[in-house]
This record gives structure tokens, sequence and C-alpha cells, in this order.
């Protein structure tokens, strides 16, 4: 296991008691021989935010890309709830409740936001149920409050494409929000806003983290302050370190990897 | 006009252009030619159903099928196969060896009703069959690619092979199918005569209400969650599989409803023409249909009907008064459209025309090619060494 | 297969073996331009055939210039395949600077663009050749058969024809792996944008590997004219099989090119003499499609990671 | 040696890079520093071509290379090594070094590469791809140094690579400047390293430069709270 020294759990025995969201344990994927997660175990609680660091190309997104199904992983576990991730497609890991925001907005910039929204609505998902699909009026209540909960109320007939970066954003998190997951993954949430945009990402994050256990990457230090439960760096596919937030940045490992005293 | 109407029919727009191309077809077009004349302009209406068929999948859904050909055959051959059957009646088929089947197999030494041709028989299992049979054709070639995730050329190159077997096939096998000839010599439907002029002007309204009921059935999709879906995929594929929605599933439904419009064109050609052969099944028409949607622009329901219409008076005029320019200017057309105008006349049509007389610039949704975009694919190449997806766009 | 003696059976694969050779090499001719094209550009070049069909068209030219001048009517055939080769490679040149330069990233669209090359070139070859089939006078040399034993006869042709490709495909791999050019042709191919940061004009890359795969394909048209007669369409019956042979071997991968090509050519031959023809080509092609349908990415690709 | 005017560069429409200008002296070691996500690899992707910029010049040695395609630049004299190192994997490693020469005017590998990275020649034959991290950051910068550059960019080069490498990196560097009249440009996050090698230390923030020291008179407290975690 290796959760560091001042991990909160220190024997497997310990980890199995604990009702975890999101339990991963011996996780390894390598491309052409080169490991990107090594062994990777990672714990997540109910309601938990946390944050995971790292340098470019530790394996942040690598492992929610794993998580998610979008890579398939060479070894190793993923349990989420009881259920095993690795086994499932990326639909069906959606469908039990993982929601994942990319780097990148990724919104359908051809359509409307109000557009954008509906067909994220987790109804209507097959081919047949996505003809029968009707606006009805608990559809449109559903996507005014999400829209109003990211702050694109006033946007809704406005196509995706022209919104601002940080607008975006948070139309990709409201696509994600308005299916409700148990667990909720965000790849550099605020990257590319701009100073008020990050801070009311950070009261949207606060907001919608509620009820749910949220895994976040993040390089802006601020903001993951502001945010995090607790924090993991990564490091070559590895976990360098894991706790709290004043524990990792006083952490001599973690200190040499950014710094490079 | 409520709401569900106004869906369906496109909106006010889309509404007045399917008025303006009903009024072209039905009123026009008839007052405007002789019987002869408006019995090619039904062929061609024929192809229009494959060409509608295209926009649904390579438009909306981003499938480039080069094998459209099949389906359009398949339902032809079906319709044909009745037809044929009707035809070989013990009486009419008498000096034969074996009088009761169709005259090519018994010029193949075939003595026997072949076990699939006996549900030909029956016009209802026909009608079921012209859809069916190309339907699950489709939905074989469609399962076996989508859910391993083939697409793009991968997947045009397979259905053209595909194509091409199945042209092989059916010229191969002449005592079941009559081979490089196809199906002649068709004359009756249930004892009516369809080469009459009375018949070619009811099959021809017939063709019509048929290709304006498959307009509104896509337009229906289209405006259907399951069209955004289409839209939404084609942008963001990883997306939409990330919101829960199995991709592959979509990718077979929309190429499977796209065969089996082009099948209904293909059993409206052999009523109306009155033959079916293995040259409409094959690489080359198949590609020709393509062209007809890629001119009329490739997300336009509506202009897939004008742009078969104009390809093949296109095709006519210039192989009657300049036989050997023919394959030149079919062959320009391809390059042009591609080059110059990626969204054909509707794209014509949205960015020059509608600004012009209407001032508005939303309508007929388009192929985006931005510069954006190619950023975005220039960053992801360059860093695709890197880790998966992750790229710095959004630094 | 009842009815034939096992030494029967021998002979008949081998006869059927070499005669499968000169389809073969055809493929590998064509499909190595396609596979470099596709694997360097990612474009699918529909006028490859007619690449093809210019080189067997200028191979016949030489060989009615030839008969005007017996002295040379023995080696022609040498200068034909350069010379299909030249003009092939010009034609192809002309065709990336005119057309698909402007369509990189729109895989699509070059497949429709080409296509309409293809009718217009079709439409030139009938024009200036007539709709007719026309063959090259081959030298006697390349006439008749070799004997190895009683009913096994080996067609000289076919083996001039198979060590034509191999000469070819020795020059095209030491064009690719040994040469500063294939190495900014490589090079780019791994990573085009790298490779402009490097100092590579990548654009002058893709044209003259364009080119090159086209010539490539002239020769095969040289070879083409050992084998059967030439007409406007020659080039383009041969279009779709030879995309089968390039995805079957797995795009990028020279060596499955050649195997695919070699099993695609030997089924067709050897089914096809003890089935039709159309049968034979039935089979395997379903064969290949439905080996695809089972591994999308070939039979020699390494997986890379999307 | 390189000099930037008014350099602007967005995607779609966020702007990442706003109005950027700086000049390196010949033969200084000018380094970029910044958290990811700062604009660091945008504006190095500018300079070399590789992305568009909507607006500003470029120079090296007063020559104009705003609007050239990436291969003119290299002609020009800017050479890269981007983040990630980017190799090219199936290449070998004297393969890799000779893409660099297209530009050079010997077509031959110089001595005083190998003399820099010794581990390169013995590897020589070996694929880039099975290179470890570090000697194909070593790789990376043999393939630049090439190609004859004026100016050197070199995006993150310490980027995942164990703090043992980095120490030769640094040292590689300095020996280059040593070896060759060169103007060095290093995007860095990596503070100890930037000491090392650099003269002059510019902090960049959201495509903005924020804050400029030489390295005689670094405030290291204030650039660490730039970078630090």
């Amino acid at each position: 296991m290796q959760l560091g020294g001042e991990s909160y759990m220190s024997s497997t025995e310990a980890t199995k008691k604990r009702d975890f969201v999101l339990t991963i344990e011996g996780l390894t994927v390598s491309f052409d021989g080169f490991k990107a997660v090594d062994d990777l175990n990672l714990y997540i609680d109910k309601n938990e935010i946390r944050v995971v660091i790292g340098p470019n190309g530790a394996g942040k997104t690598t492992v929610l890309d794993l998580i998610c199904g979008k890579t398939k992983a060479t070894s190793g576990s993923i349990k989420f709830k009881e259920k095993e991730l690795t086994k499932l497609s990326e639909y069906q890991i959606v469908r039990e409740g993982v929601g994942r925001k990319f780097q990148n907005p990724s919104i359908y910039e051809n359509l409307t936001v109000f557009e954008n929204l509906e067909v994220s609505y987790p109804k209507g998902r097959s081919v047949f149920g996505a003809l029968a699909f009707k606006r009805s009026a608990e559809v449109i209540s559903r996507v005014k409050d999400i829209a109003k909960e990211i702050m694109l109320v006033d946007f809704l007939n406005t196509e995706a494409g022209l919104l601002s970066h940080g607008q975006k954003q948070w139309l990709e998190i409201g696509m994600l929000l308005i299916q409700d997951p148990e667990l909720l993954m965000l790849d550099e949430p605020v990257a590319g806003m701009s100073a008020r945009e990050r801070e009311l990402t950070g009261d949207l994050l606060k907001r919608i983290c509620a009820n749910r256990s949220v895994i976040v990457i993040e390089h802006d230090m601020e903001f993951v302050k502001a945010i995090a439960h607790r924090v993991t760096v990564l490091h070559q596919g590895k976990i360098l370190k894991e706790g709290s937030m004043e524990a990792v940045q006083k952490d001599p490992k973690v200190i040499e990897v950014y710094l490079g005293h | 006009m409520n709401a569900v109407m106004g869906k369906w029919l496109g909106g006010r727009e889309g509404f007045l252009g399917l008025i303006i191309l009903a009024v072209l077809i039905m009123v026009i077009m008839p007052l405007a030619f002789d019987i002869f004349r408006l019995n090619l302009i039904g062929k061609y209406l024929t192809y229009a159903f494959v060409a509608v068929g295209l926009v649904m999948c390579w438009g909306y859904g981003g499938i480039l099928s080069l094998g459209q050909g099949m389906f359009f055959g398949l339902g032809g051959y079906c319709m044909a196969m009745f037809l044929k059957l009707e035809a070989s009646d013990p009486i009419s088929t008498k000096i034969q060896s074996t009088p009761g089947i169709p005259d090519f197999m018994d010029w193949n030494q075939i003595t026997e009703l072949p076990w699939f041709w006996v549900p030909f028989h029956s016009l209802t299992l026909t009608i079921i069959a012209v859809i069916l049979v190309p339907g699950v054709f489709a939905y074989i070639i469609g399962a076996a690619m989508f859910k391993r995730r083939v697409s793009g050329v991968y997947f045009s190159i397979i259905t053209q092979a595909v194509a091409s077997i199945l042209t092989i096939l059916i010229v191969g096998q002449q005592g079941y199918t009559g081979g490089i000839n196809g199906m002649t010599d068709l004359r009756t439907l249930l004892g009516w005569d369809i080469r009459s002029d009375s018949a070619k002007y009811i099959l021809y309204y017939a063709n019509a209400v048929l290709l304006f009921g498959c307009i509104l059935f896509a337009r229906a999709i289209i405006a259907s969650k399951l069209g955004k879906l289409m839209l939404a995929m084609r942008d963001r594929e990883d997306r939409v599989r990330f919101s829960g929605y199995d991709v592959s599933s979509f990718q077979i439904f929309i190429f499977c409803i796209s065969a089996m419009i082009s099948a209904i064109g293909g059993a409206m050609f052999t009523l109306q023409v009155g033959f079916m052969s293995p040259s409409f099944v094959g690489i080359v028409p198949s590609i020709e249909m393509v062209i007809f949607a890629a001119v009329g622009g490739r997300m336009s329901l509506i202009g897939a009907v004008y742009g078969t219409l104009l390809v093949n008076f296109g095709k006519s005029y210039f192989s009657e008064s300049f036989p050997t320019l023919w394959l030149v200017f079919m062959g320009a057309l391809f390059i042009g459209v591609v080059m110059g105008f990626p969204n054909g006349l509707a794209g014509i049509y949205v960015s020059y025309i509608k600004p012009r007389f209407f001032g508005d610039k939303r309508g007929v949704p388009t192929m985006p090619v931005t510069s954006e975009e190619a950023v975005a694919v220039e960053t992801k190449s360059i860093n695709s060494t890197e880790s998966l997806g992750h790229h710095n766009a959004s630094v | 297969m009842g009815g034939y003696s096992a030494s029967e059976l021998i002979d008949i694969f081998s006869m059927q073996a070499f005669a499968g050779i000169s389809l073969f090499s055809v493929f590998v001719l064509m499909a190595l331009g396609l596979a470099i094209i596709f694997g360097q550009m990612g474009v699918i070049n529909m006028a490859h055939g007619e690449f093809l069909t210019i080189g067997a068209y200028s191979t016949v030219m030489m060989s009615k210039l030839a008969e005007h001048f017996p002295a040379i009517t023995n080696v022609y055939f040498i200068f034909a395949v350069i010379a299909a080769f030249i003009i092939s490679f010009i034609v192809g040149y002309l065709v990336e600077l005119i057309i698909i330069r402007h369509l990189y990233k729109r895989p699509l669209d070059t497949l429709l663009a080409t296509w309409g090359l293809s009718l217009i070139m079709q439409q030139f070859f009938r024009s200036a050749f007539g709709p007719r089939e026309v063959s090259a006078v081959l030298p006697d040399w390349l006439m008749g058969s070799w004997s190895l034993r009683d009913g096994l006869d080996i067609p000289i042709n076919g083996i001039f024809v198979l060590g034509l490709t191999i000469v070819l495909s020795g020059l095209v791999f030491i064009f690719l792996f040994r040469s500063r050019w294939g190495l900014k042709v490589r090079a780019t191919t791994q990573n085009r944008i790298m490779a402009g940061a490097v100092g590579i004009d990548t654009a002058k890359v893709d044209r003259t590997t364009f080119a090159l795969g086209c010539g490539i394909a002239g020769v095969a048209g040289a070879a083409f004219t050992t084998i059967a007669s030439t007409g406007p369409t020659s080039g383009s019956l041969y279009i779709v099989d030879t995309f089968l042979v390039v995805v079957f071997g797995g795009a990028g991968s020279l060596l499955g090119t050649f195997a695919s090509a070699f099993s695609i050519a030997q089924a067709q031959s050897i089914l096809g003499f003890f089935l039709s023809g159309s049968m034979a080509k039935v089979i395997t092609l379903v064969g290949v499609v439905g080996i695809l349908m089972l591994r999308p990415e070939g039979l020699f690709t390494v997986r890379v990671r999307k | 040696m390189l000099k930037v005017e008014n350099l602007a560069v967005s995607y779609g429409q966020s702007q990442i890079i706003r109005d950027l200008s700086f000049e390196a002296k010949p033969k200084e070691t000018l380094a970029i520093m910044g958290r990811n996500g700062m604009g660091k690899t945008t504006l190095f992707k500018a300079l070399m071509g590789v992305l568009p910029s909507k607006g500003g010049k470029v120079a090296v040695a007063d020559k104009d290379v705003s609007g050239m395609p990436s291969y003119k630049r290299v002609e020009n004299g800017i050479a890269f090594v981007p983040q990630g190192r980017m190799i090219f994997p199936t290449l070998t490693v004297l393969e890799n070094i000779e893409t660099g020469l297209e530009t050079a005017k010997v077509k031959q590998v110089s001595d005083d590469i190998y003399a820099l990275f010794p581990v390169l020649f013995d590897m020589r034959k070996r694929k880039g791809g099975n290179l470890s991290g570090g000697q194909q950051q070593q790789l990376a910068i043999a393939r630049a140094l090439a190609s004859e550059p004026k100016v050197l960019l070199l995006d993150e080069p310490t980027e995942g690579i164990q703090p043992s490498i980095i120490k030769d990196i640094a040292k590689a560097l300095n020996e280059i400047r040593r070896m060759r009249d060169i103007t060095i440009i290093v995007s860095e996050q990596v503070l100890s390293f930037t000491l090392e090698v650099a003269d002059r230390l510019l902090v960049i923030e959201r495509g903005s430069f924020v804050h400029e020291d030489l390295r005689a008179d670094v405030d290291a407290a204030k650039i660490t709270a730039y970078l630090s975690v």
C-alpha cells in the first residue's frame, strides 16, 4: 500500500471495513512498456472532495480515464460501490453514477445551452427512448434549475459555441450535474478562467459537492486550498503523498517534486 | 401550426421549403413534361430516397457509406422478385421446360423455385421484405462495425467492399438472380399493368408521396432528441458516450434507417422502370448517389432531392448532347463540390441567397470546418505522445 | 476436392500459386503506393487505379514505339517501366499540388474528390486511346513458360513481374529506411508538427510522397500489361481490392501489406480453380471483411494508444 | 537575438497570450517561470510557428519570422525542445538527431553533440522510444542542436525527470553556452534548476509577465510564491 506515512489507514483490513464510494487497488496501465499508472491504490469516501495534484505527466488524467472507462487498465481493480468498473463500457459506468468532466470544455458547440443540458438529461438514453423523448415540464424545469446553478440562465438560447471559455466549463459541469452523479470527476475545472470566474467556480463546486463525492485535478493551489478535503499527490504514476493540504505542502518529497530543492 | 407539427415540418421555413418542393414535383413537373419524361423524373426521384438516407447517416451521423446502392438494390430486387413471379405464371411460361418459374431460372437448368423465392408470392410479405431485408443486412454490417468502433474511412472502404461482393454474387448466381441482365420483363402488379401511361402517372405520384413521407419521417427523427444526439456525436463523440449513451446503437440505428429509406426508393424504381439489375447495386452507383447528397448539401433533406434532380438532369443533358463529356462533368462536380462548396446547394442558399432575401443566418446546420477545430487538432497531435487526451489547449 | 490424386493436387496448387503471383505482384505494387500515401497522409486516393492505367498505357505506347525500332524490341520493356514511373510520378505531383493538399484532415472528402478525379482520368483515357482494350507487344523472352516437369508449367512473365516487384519493393525499402528523404517521410508520418519544428518542410515531403506512391502505381501498370490488356477502366477494377489489401494488412505496415496481398491473391487464385472465378472472389472478400470485423486494425498494425 | 513584440495567441475565444513583449540578448539564458496552465507552452508553440498567433511580431537576429511556417523558422535559427520531448519513437537515436540536420550546412552529426551526451553515441542504433525519460530529453536537445540554432527553446526540460538527471541537464545547458554562441530560453517550474542555468528570470501568469529578476538578485521567496504548491 502506498498511502504515505500520515495516511489515516494503515492496513488492508482497515480499508475493507470502511464504506468507500470508490476503491482502487493495484491499478496499473502501461503504454508500450511505459507505466503511466503504477500499482495505484486510492480510496474515496462518501461526500469527500479529493484533489489530485502532481507535475505534468504524473498520470492524473490517466487515472480519471481509467475510472471512467476511456482507458482499459492493464491490471488492478476499480470498485464503485461494490461494482467492478473495469469490466463495464463507458456508458454503463456513467449509468452507474460516475460523471466525468474533461480538461477542455467538451460541449456541443452547435447546440444551444438549453439543448446541451436537455441532451444530457438522463432519460431517453436508448435509441427508442431518445426518439420518444418529450420536452416535458419536468425536463424544462430541471434544465432551468441547473442553468441557474451554473449561472447560465440568461444564455439558455445561446449557441454553446458562442459562450466564453469559462462559461463553457460551467456548461459542461452543468451537463454532468443534470445527471446527478454520485461520483463527479473534474479535470482542471478552472483552467483558463479569469480571477472572477475562478471565484464563482469555487463557490459552484462547493455547492454541487454536497451529497456526492468529487475528484478534482487542479494546478491552481489557491483554488485547491479553498475546496480540498484531502489532497493526493501523484508522481510518475504513483502516490507520493496523501493527506491534508497543510501536510502535503510541508512534505519534503512534494516540495522536491515541485520546486526541485 | 402547433408545436408538434412545427417540429415535424421543420418550422415555418422548413414548411415553406416542403411546399415549394411539393408544388414543383406534384404540379409543375407533371404539367411541364410528357409521360416519358415524367417517368424519367420519377426514376430520378427514386434515387432521391438514397440521397435522403445519406443525409441522415452521412450528414447527421458522420457515417459515409459507399455502399448505399446495396440497399437500393436489395429493395428493388425484393420488389422485382414479386413482379417476376407474377409474370412467370405457368400459362405464360408454358414453353419452358419447367413452367411456373422465372425464365432465367429455366435457362440455367433450375427446375424448382428456390426456397427464398417462395415468400415473394405474397405482396404483403414482399412489402415487408423490401424494408426488412435491407434493414437486417444494414444491422449486421452496422453492428459488426460500430460495436468495434470502426468508423470514418475504414467504414467507407468496408461498405464499398461489401457492395462489390454483393454485385459479384448477384452477377455470378444467374440462376437465382437473373445475373448481369437482372430481372427484366416485369409487367403487372396484382394484374394491374404497370407499363401503361395511367399506371406511370399513379406510380409517379405514389413515389412522390412516399418520398415526402420519408422526408417527414427523417425530419421527425432529426427534430427528436435522437437528432440532437446525432449532431452532438458528430461534434463530441466522447462527451455523448460519457453522458451515458451507447453511441454504437445510435450509429447502427441511423445506418439501418438510411438503408430502409434507400430500399423504398429501390422498390419504387423497379415499379416505375420495370426492371432491376446489378448495375444499381455496386460501387459506382453507390458513390454517384453520394454526390447527389453532396451537391444538395449533406445536411439538407430537401437539398438532397434538388441535388439528385440537378445532377440527373445534368447527366441526361450531357450524355445526350456531349456524351464524352459526361464523366468529366461528373468528376468535376465531385471535386468542385468537395473543395468549393462542402455544404452544397443548401450551403449556397444559407450563405448567399437567404441573407439577401430574408436577412437571417440561422437555419440549415452546416458542417463545421472552423479554424478553431484545426487548432484543436494540431494541439492534439503535437501532444500525442503525452498521456491520453491530455493536452494543453486549455492553458 | 475429390477426383484429384495427391500429386495432381500438388501440381494444381503450384500452378495456381504461380498464377496468383502475377496478381500478387500487381496487388503489392498498387498497395505499396497506396499504403505509403494512406499511412503517411491519411489520404484515401480513389484515383490510384488510374495511375496504374497511366503506367499501363505508357507501356503500351512504348511498345508501339518499339515496333518501329526492331533493335530495341527486346529491351524496350525496361525503359517502359521507367517511363511508366516518371509519367505517373509527374501526374501525381500535379494532383497533390492542385487538389490533395487542400483536403488534408478531411479524409472522407479526399475520397470523394479523388473519385471525381478518377472519372475524369478514365474519360481522358477513353478519348485519347479509345474505349477498346489495347495490349503491349511483349518481347519474346517474356513469353512462354518454363516447364518444371510434366503438368507443371510456370509462365515466364509471372516470374519477371515477381522479380520486378521484389526489386521495386527493395528500392522502396531503401528509400524509406536508408535514405535521408525516407527519414523525413518517416519523421513526418510519426509526428507532423514536430517534424516541422525540427526543420522539415512537411508540405514538400507530402507532395513527393504522394507522387512517389503514384509512380509505383505506374510501375504496377507496366507489370499489369504482361498479364492482361489495358482499357480505360483497367485500374479501377483493382481499387477496392487494393484498399482491402492495405486495410487488411494494417495501414502503415509494409510487411502487413505483403502478407495481405499474398494471402488475398493466393486465396483468389487457388479457390478460382475449384470454384467459379466470381465465387472465389466473393469467398475471399467475405473472408477478408469477416477478419477485418474481428480485427479492425488489420493483421500487422501495432496497437496505437488513442 | 530573439525579439518578441506584442504577441497575442488565442484558442477560439479565450486569449492565452496577451500582448506579450520581451527580448533575449545574444548568449543570454532566459528562464520563463510559471505554473501549469499559465501560457508557457502556448508561448513556445507560437514562437515556433506551431500555433498561429493572432498578432504581434517575432524576430530572430533582426529577421522577422512572424507568419513563417515552423520549418522556415528553423532555417532562420530557432530550435525547439518541446514539452514531453516528442522524439520520434520508432526512429533510431541517430535518425532522430539526423532529422535536425535538414537545415544544417554540414549533413553530419557534429562531434560536440556526442561529446555533450556520450550516452547518445552508445545508444545511436536503439529506437528512440526505448530510451528512458532523461535520455529522451538529451536526445531532444541533441536533435535541436543539430540544426545549428541561434536560439534554443526548451519547454520544461525537467518535467517528469529524476532529480539526478536534472543536474546533468543543467550541466549540459551550461556546456552548450560555452561551446556555441547561442541564446537559450527555457520554461520552468523548478526554481533550483533555473538558478543553475538562467541569467534572467521572467514570471508568466495568465499570459502576461508579472515579475522579472536577474539571477544575481533573485527574490526566491517571491518566485516561490508564484510557483508554490
